[in-house]
């Protein structure tokens, strides 16, 4: 089969199957059986073909036709002397990674430029997609020319991803806006994780909301009444949810662009809204719920950010090159070399003032201005821009993926059910935020990677310390998720992109396991305080069992160098690439500190959650009483999954057998599906001191042994502090608590977090938005008021004006004319005789003044 | 061919208004025959539009890939004064026309709870309906101001006779701040139509704006603008396509007129006032808040769904494109506006408790993004010229006037379903609806989160497109603009959580929540169906608007570039050295 | 100088006349008695008779300047109706006499304001 | 020493006389010795008239004035000669007031009188005695006998004479002898008020 035709098919109706199920539950799930019950058959035979799509594509369309690379364990041998040379001199590391790689440089790289050609080869359709076959010769040039640069190997990607658009949302002039599709092997990996566990979700679901299949009697909910509140189940609301959740989280998996991410970003966001505020009638719920949202819209607001820089200055949203459209990807890290360099777009933006006093922006000039980086140049300003595009992004994984200092809602979004909590808040949705941090890791420069592994230790340390304190079941796991989410990003910012995903993909089978199991003790004892538990053990051994394995897997248990389970490679690896980092950068040392010290601190915490729910004596009968199993349909997912906890991190090499897949496993999956140039040793521009190593070389034994020793070792000690207070109670905790008094309140209330945005964000909002609307009310209304008041005196004046002034001044005269008349009339005494007087009078004056007026005429 | 169009827009506009007269011979008891008479017009236009919109209607149908004007005629109406009955539609006029007939026929049947007068409401009703509908499709700038002033006064008795109990202020309200603008709008009409002159139009341009009849043959057209070119004195003109060519192609509204700014400035600004006060943007909006508070449901609906519209169109149909300079100028003001009032309104809604203050300070906010897709200028980046990201902003706008003409009503529907149920609208003494009424409490959450501008919903498409467009623009708005975001999810959210969630009902008259009857389903689902279908694919919309909304964007673009930098870059050289000005630049304006 | 020889001037003739003209008027002004006022009237006609005869004169003035005829046809006027207007201020005396019993004019201020 | 001009002489005689009485009728109290003076004046004045040449003129203001109308005036003296008005006083604050305002009358007419030089250059009479009854009598008629052989056009336009004033004074004299007849009729006096009451018309409620 053709993966360039078929795998977009494939994962598309795997994608939509969800959506479809969705739809039909949202308009037909209240008639669906008893309470909507066959809603929940629906929905899980949707994830589930979803399921075997997925998988479908991963064995028989993927794996056959891209052959994963060999194996990333390097021959010690051939290593060493490097390696030390490494650990010894940073600053000749350039000139050695060189030679180091020359050595091992043929044997992989053949393997390589054959999963390159192999497509283009047997695809018929290759036409369709012109850049498989121009990879392919380009990749044959490179390996001719193989042995000038060592590090040219990493150059080329190993498969190009197949990239296209589904439709357009909106298309203007040369800006398209698109839903689209690139998929490498992490996107089918990612599927495949997805739809699985959402699979074992689904049925574990079935199982754990049974009691909404009926009325419900919700005791966390008094009425006014003082009763509880009594409601009609919502089953199949439930499995709805839960579909529409599947449906946008692949397509945040699969999306070919940010914006579709973004799309997909905020579908997954309300998912997640409806599910915390499952129980719409608490208020904690549905406040939660409103937390969870807005607090990622905060990071949602950076995100945005990013989309309109990337979107205005390289004109496209694509990740990869769509019908020769150059993608991000290609722009950032343009071929042969895949260097990440500031793509011509910001350049010009940058130099925008140059421009515009008329520079010609030519190819040269562009390479000028990026050569000088120097501040106040365009090139300074436009690595600027890089940078708050990356941090951008970053902004929007931050609030997904409850990194410091958007971390509040998650151990708030407990609130929701424990197979939401499993499904969307530890395995699937928050590490959406690692994904998207790993899928536009390419655009990363090495300063926003410094802030991401910073953000990442941040997070982990504090979530870590909090989940010491929490006795909530579910909050201890929710920290811990945090914490683990700050793992992934400390690797992914210290450059350790595989070892960064591969944490993704084994923790989402392990935390979701660990969820499940204690969505059973909940669904057993009907409470999340551990301080209510204590001895299930002996009622619920599967669910106490396969929680165990969830526990050694997070803590990263394994013999070193020879076996161990899934979190024990994963962590390792971070770890190794956390030392490697700090060899190359000795003063971010401290990152590599905390997450060992971290990793301490998980053991402890995890087995101190083990230990109060299932070992010891009860520390409530009554509870302890009335425990019990779950039902089949709970525990068989967890048994699934249990397997999957130990095993996902192994492949094929961990025991050296040559099997019919090749060398299969996440980790050859992940490393076929690294981006181009990113293996790269990267420096900072504005940092150059910062250097990223090379990924590879935390494989080295001089990073790869200190580091494994370590975190077996904390682990190991954490597990026996746990042990020591909570396993064999030799110690009292409370007296622990009693002497860190301040520590212990300050941890227990999650480090004032909540308290603190309350201060600075929460209030002022309502403060400012209190004042807005007196603001209108007062001022503008005021004013319009005010305005009206004022034309109403006016009109008044006006009116008395005309009463008084002009209508007085009329009346005046008239008055005035009035008397003036009849002061005359007493002229007009009605005697004849003196009118006659009058007569001689006037005729008198008239002449005497016709003379005089004569003379004077005459004289003048 | 004019006659077959007169014929159809004359139809459209004028089909409410004669039912407005047939209903005055309607018998006075028979109210319910009256609202479906009326209901069954409004229909009836609605269908028009439709069939105008469908494929294959010949000589009916509208064309998508045509960015012209089309379906044009124009008729003597008052010679004297040359003002012509003349109308047209376009890609930017006609979504808004179908989105009238549309929501004026949903909120008609939202209508059906109103007992007081209803002869008198139903005429009031389809009068305004042929005013809204006028007012798009007037392409004469004397029509258009007589058709807007048509449609102030029923909408001043819709509110005050039909309204809550302070409907009184909010009628008067409304209308002293409507009239203001459009007595702003006036002045701006005059001083275009005297210093306009159809003789300095070339004949192409004559053509082009249909002052000579494109449907006559070459001899007669060659004799009309020979007749006009002989004409003494100037020819004064109405003609909004005109007047388009003068401001971008002439200098006629480039004398100086007040403070050193030339006349085109002037009438933009009085034009803008007047549109923004419909719009609204911050400060001119407080009317709003009031009106939609005291006025019935149905007219709530019509309010939001389609007189804020009018703002915007006027906007992008006539201040921009007849006055390109200072649009040019005043880009970062109109911007300004739009960003102050996004979140200015975020803020205001924050802190309503009453349920459609609320939803009508959400208006002010999302009419922000319409005001700042429209302001955006952004024609230019470095020396070349690149007005992509100009269109996604305009075409952003007016996406989301339409996608805000789905919502808004639906949402001011849904606030008066539930206020005909329990008569208040107190948020704090809402709460478990989703329990009492399921379906409807479905629908509203739906709506609600087309209007927080959720993807998969219209609102996500016009907001994101326009914020992504700001950025070429101006850093500082953009992330202002961004910003908001947060500020929309905050105040929608808390409102679903005090109205629809927690565990029961907390005010009066808890009896009478009954669930949603057939009729407001029938309102309710075709908004909510059309929020996702444009949410989905909003290219259904975007197929229609774009070429025009694009052809009007690259007109003023073409302007920027071959007038504005030039004169630009004049004034530059000329600060640096004064000599005497060259006659280039008035060479290039009389091209 | 003699009066007697100079010769008459039409002057000497409206200095006459004035003198008339001015005790007519004087005697309307003065005379309460309503037949006094009709003779003042008569008075004042006069005087102006004797200023229109002399203007007509032609042995005052030349005949070129006079009024020839036309002065004297005045006068004929004048004198006529004098006569009646006399008539009917008789007749209006008579009647106001019937009405109030008294000729005294200041008695009929009918027309007071 | 020259001869004395006889009709200066007269002329002086007649002044004199009219003059002097005329000022006696102001000064006289008495309403019948006013009409004694007056005659007199009257009288004097026709001399006047004649002394200028005015025959017609002067024997109509023997006939009219001083035979008709103070006829007239003496018959209504005798009507109303009751014993109080006979001599009606005037007070001496009239007096003071008309003599002023009478005397500066005269002096204004005076001034006027004799400020005109051509009205003071004596005229060198014509021998011959001019009967100026016909020409007056054929000029009410309408035909200006005198002007017959004027030559200059402008004079030669009050030819068409006063047959128009002349008809209009005689449908005048008409009018006054009817006039006064009717005025002077004795009244029939209506005794008191109407008694007939006013129609009281009721106004239409509605």
């Amino acid at each position: 089969m053709d993966p360039i035709t078929t795998l977009p098919k494939l994962l598309g109706i795997a994608w939509l199957l969800p959506l479809a199920s969705f739809v039909l539950i949202l308009f037909f799930g209240r008639r669906m059986g008893k309470a909507g019950s066959k809603a929940g058959y629906l929905a899980t035979a949707a994830i589930l073909s979803s399921c075997a799509i997925s998988l479908f594509a991963l064995f028989f369309v993927w794996l056959p036709n891209y052959e994963l690379p060999g194996p990333v364990e390097h021959d010690e041998s051939g290593h060493h002397e490097t390696a030390a040379a490494h650990t010894g001199d940073a600053a000749e590391h350039g000139d050695h990674e060189g030679e180091a790689h020359e050595e091992n440089g043929s044997g992989d790289h053949g393997e390589n430029a054959d999963v390159a050609e192999k497509p283009s080869d047997e695809a018929d359709a290759a036409a369709a997609n012109g850049g498989h076959e121009h990879g392919g010769e380009e990749h044959a040039a490179a390996d001719s020319s193989a042995g000038q640069h060592g590090g040219a190997h990493h150059a080329e990607p190993s498969v190009r991803p197949i990239t296209g658009d589904w439709y357009a949302l909106g298309e203007f002039g040369s800006l398209r806006i698109t839903i689209g599709y690139y998929i490498d092997s992490l996107t089918v990996l990612m599927f495949s994780m997805v739809t699985f566990i959402a699979t074992c979700i689904h049925f574990y679901a079935y199982g754990y909301m049974h009691d909404e299949l009926h009325d419900v009697d919700d005791h966390e909910v008094r009425m006014s009444d003082g009763s509880h509140l009594r409601r009609p189940g919502r089953f199949y609301r439930f499995f709805q949810y839960l579909s529409l959740f599947c449906f946008s989280m692949l397509g945040i998996v699969i999306a070919g662009n940010i914006a579709m991410v973004f799309v997909f970003w905020e579908l997954v966001g309300i998912c997640s809204y409806f599910l915390i505020g499952f129980y719409i009638e608490r208020k904690s719920a549905s406040n939660a719920a409103n937390k969870a949202f807005i607090v990622n819209r905060v990071g949602d607001f950076g995100m945005i950010i990013g989309l309109m820089i990337l979107f205005g200055t390289l004109g496209t949203f694509a990740f990869g090159d769509i019908d020769g459209k150059p993608g991000i990807f290609s722009q950032v890290r343009p071929e042969p070399s895949h260097q990440l360099i500031v793509p011509d777009g910001m350049i010009k933006a940058a130099a925008f003032e140059e421009i515009e006093s008329g520079v010609e922006p030519t190819a040269e000039k562009i390479e000028a201005w990026r050569a000088d980086t120097s501040p106040g140049t365009p090139g300074h300003w436009a690595y600027w821009l890089m940078i708050i595009a990356g941090l951008g992004i970053f902004c929007g994984c931050v609030g997904k993926s409850a990194q410091f200092p958007l971390h509040v809602w998650l151990p708030d979004a407990m609130e929701g059910p424990t197979p939401v909590s499993a499904l969307v808040h530890s395995a699937t949705m928050v590490a959406a935020g690692v994904y998207l941090v790993g899928r536009f890791f390419p655009v990363f420069v090495p300063e926003v990677l410094l802030v991401i592994a910073i953000i990442g230790c941040v997070t982990l340390f504090i979530a870590a310390t909090i989940a010491i304190t929490a006795t909530d079941i579910k909050r201890v796991l929710a920290y811990s998720t945090v914490s683990q989410l700050g793992y992934m990003m400390l690797a992914l910012g210290v450059g350790g992109w595989v070892a960064g995903m591969f944490h993704l993909i084994t923790h989402a089978f392990f935390k979701s396991l660990l969820f499940m199991c204690s969505g059973s003790v909940i669904h057993a004892v009907h409470t999340n305080e551990m301080t209510e538990m204590g001895g299930l053990r002996k009622k619920m051994p599967w669910t106490a069992y396969t929680m165990l394995v969830g526990c050694l897997a997070i803590m990263g248990a394994g013999i070193p160098f020879t076996i161990g389970l899934s979190g024990h490679y994963s962590k390792d690896s971070i770890l190794a690439q956390a030392l490697s980092f700090r060899a190359s950068n000795p003063m971010y040392g401290w990152l590599f500190i905390v997450a060992a010290g971290g990793a301490a601190i998980t053991a402890f915490y995890m087995f101190r959650l083990w230990f109060m729910t299932f070992a010891g004596p009860p520390r409530n009968q009554e509870r302890y009483d009335h425990a019990h199993e779950s039902p089949r349909v709970m525990y068989v997912p967890l048994v699934v999954l249990a397997v999957f906890a130990v095993g996902v991190g192994w492949s094929t090499n961990t025991f050296y057998v040559d099997s019919l897949l090749g060398n299969f496993g996440v980790q050859p999956l992940l490393e076929q599906a690294r981006p181009a140039g990113t293996l790269d040793t990267a420096h900072g521009v504005l940092m150059p001191n910062l250097v990223h190593p090379d990924e590879h070389e935390s494989h080295f034994p001089a990073f790869h042994f200190p580091a494994e020793l370590v975190a077996v070792a904390t682990a190991l000690t954490g597990l026996l502090l746990a042990a020591v207070f909570y396993g064999w109670r030799v110690l009292d905790p409370a007296e622990v608590r009693a002497q860190f008094r301040p520590i212990y309140d300050f941890l227990i209330h999650k480090w004032y977090f909540d308290e603190l945005y309350d201060l600075i964000f929460v209030r002022p909002v309502l403060f400012i938005a209190n004042r807005v609307a007196e603001f209108d009310k007062i001022v503008i209304d005021g004013l319009i008021h005010g305005v009206a008041m004022w034309t109403r005196v006016v009109a008044l004046i006006d009116d008395l004006f005309d009463r008084y002034l002009i209508d007085g001044l009329v009346n005046a005269f008239s008055r005035w004319v009035f008397a003036t008349a009849i002061w005359f009339r007493g002229a007009e005494t009605g005697r004849l005789r003196q009118y006659v007087m009058f007569i001689v009078i006037g005729t008198v004056a008239l002449f005497v003044l016709v003379t005089f007026y004569l003379n004077s005429t005459m004289a003048g | 061919m004019q006659s077959t169009y007169i014929t159809l827009l004359s139809l459209i506009v004028f089909i409410p208004a004669a039912g407005a007269l047939v209903l005055a011979f309607f018998p006075r008891d028979k109210g319910d025959a009256m609202k479906t008479f009326t209901l069954v017009v409004t229909a009836v236009v609605f269908g028009l539009t439709v069939i105008m919109a469908l494929p294959g209607q010949g000589t009916w149908q509208f064309e998508q890939a045509q960015s012209a004007m089309q379906k044009v005629f124009s008729v003597p109406w008052i010679s004297s004064f040359n003002i012509y009955y003349y109308m047209g539609v376009d890609g930017i006029s006609f979504p808004l026309v179908i989105l009238t007939t549309f929501v004026m026929m949903l909120s008609m049947a939202a209508s059906w709870p109103i007992q007081k007068y209803v002869r008198a409401y139903c005429i009031l009703f389809l009068i305004l309906e042929t005013g809204v509908l006028g007012v798009f499709l007037a392409l004469d700038f004397f029509l258009f101001y007589v058709f807007w002033e048509v449609m102030l006064l029923p909408m001043y008795f819709l509110i005050g006779v039909w309204g809550g109990p302070r409907r009184e202020y909010a009628a008067i309200k409304f209308f002293l701040y409507t009239l203001l603008g459009g007595v702003l709008m006036l002045i701006a009409i005059l001083m275009l139509y005297f210093n306009s002159d159809v003789k300095l139009l070339s004949d192409d341009q004559l053509v082009a704006s249909n002052v000579v009849s494109a449907d006559l043959g070459d001899e007669e057209r060659t004799a009309q603008i020979g007749e006009i070119r002989a004409t003494d004195g100037p020819i004064h003109t109405f003609n909004i396509l005109a007047l388009q060519q003068l401001g971008q192609h002439t200098d006629a509204f480039d004398d100086e007129l007040l403070f050193g700014k030339n006349l085109q400035w002037w009438a933009f600004l009085l034009l803008l006032i007047g549109f923004v006060i419909k719009v609204p943007s911050v400060p001119v909006h407080t009317w709003l808040p009031d009106a939609h508070v005291e006025a019935p449901t149905p007219i709530s609906m019509i309010l939001a769904g389609v007189l804020l519209k009018l703002g915007g169109y006027g906007i992008i149909r006539i201040c921009y494109p007849i006055c390109p300079d200072a649009g040019f100028e005043l880009a970062y003001f109109v911007c300004g506006l739009g960003v102050v009032s996004m979140v200015y309104g975020a803020f205001a809604a924050l802190a309503q408790t009453d349920f459609k203050r609320l939803v009508a300070y959400s208006s002010v906010s999302h009419m922000g993004y319409v005001v700042l897709g429209i302001g955006v200028w952004s024609a230019v980046a470095g020396n070349e010229f690149n007005s992509d990201s100009w269109k996604l902003g305009m075409n952003g706008a007016m996406f989301q006037m339409i996608a805000h003409g789905i919502s808004s009503p639906g949402m001011f529907f849904l606030v008066g379903v539930v206020y005909d149920r329990v008569h208040h609208r107190n948020l704090d003494q809402f709460g478990g609806l989703f329990a009492r009424m399921p379906v409807y409490a479905g629908l509203s959450i739906g709506i609600f989160f087309a209007g927080l501008g959720l993807p998969g919903l219209c609102g996500f498409i016009g907001e994101v497109f326009v914020t992504l467009s700001v950025w070429n623009y101006s850093h500082t708005l953009a992330v202002i603009a961004a910003s908001v975001v947060i500020l929309t999810a905050a105040y929608i959210l808390w409102t679903l959580q005090r109205v629809y969630l927690g565990p029961e009902y907390k005010g009066p008259h808890a009896e009478a929540l009954t669930p949603m009857n057939t009729r407001e389903l029938l309102i309710a689902a075709p908004l909510m169906a059309f929020a996702i279908i444009f949410g989905v694919y909003p290219q259904a919309v975007f197929n229609y608007m774009t070429p025009s909304v694009n052809q009007t964007v690259d007109d003023l673009a073409t302007w920027t570039k071959d007038v504005k930098t030039p004169q630009l870059e004049e004034e530059a050289t000329a600060a640096v050295q004064p000599p005497a000005r060259s006659v280039a630049q008035n060479q290039v304006r009389s091209k | 100088m003699n009066p007697f020889v100079e010769p008459i001037t039409v002057s000497h003739y409206m200095v006459v006349g004035a003198i008339m003209f001015v005790a007519g008027a004087v005697c309307m002004a003065t005379k309460r008695n309503a037949l006094g006022v009709l003779m003042g009237i008569e008075l004042v006609l006069n005087g102006a008779n004797v200023n229109f005869i002399a203007f007509g004169s032609e042995y005052l003035r030349p005949a070129a300047d006079g009024m020839g005829l036309d002065g004297q046809l005045v006068a004929l006027f004048v004198i006529v109706l004098a006569a009646a207007e006399a008539a009917v201020a008789l007749a209006i005396t008579l009647n106001f006499y019937n009405n109030h019993s008294t000729v005294d004019v200041d008695r009929a201020d009918e027309l007071k304001g | 020493m020259d001869p004395i001009n006889w009709s200066s002489v007269f002329f002086w005689l007649f002044s004199t006389v009219a003059c002097v009485f005329a000022v006696g009728v102001v000064l006289s109290n008495n309403i019948v010795r006013m009409a004694f003076y007056l005659i007199l004046s009257l009288g004097a004045t026709a001399g006047l008239f004649f002394l200028a040449g005015a025959d017609f003129v002067g024997a109509m203001q023997l006939m009219i004035y001083v035979g008709g109308t103070l006829v007239l005036l003496i018959f209504g003296v005798m009507l109303t000669a009751k014993g109080p008005f006979i001599t009606m006083k005037t007070s001496a604050g009239e007096w003071l007031l008309a003599a002023v305002v009478g005397g500066s009358l005269l002096a204004v007419l005076i001034a006027a009188a004799t400020s005109v030089g051509a009205w003071q250059q004596p005229h060198e009479r014509p021998n011959t005695a001019q009967v100026t009854a016909t020409p007056l009598g054929m000029a009410l008629l309408g035909a200006r006998v005198d002007k017959l052989e004027e030559s200059d056009a402008t004079q030669r336009r009050g030819m068409s004479g006063y047959l128009l004033p002349f008809e209009i004074v005689s449908v005048h004299l008409l009018v006054v002898l009817i006039g006064s007849a009717y005025l002077a009729r004795p009244k029939r006096r209506v005794s008191g008020p109407s008694e007939t009451p006013a129609p009281t018309v009721s106004a239409p409620d509605r």
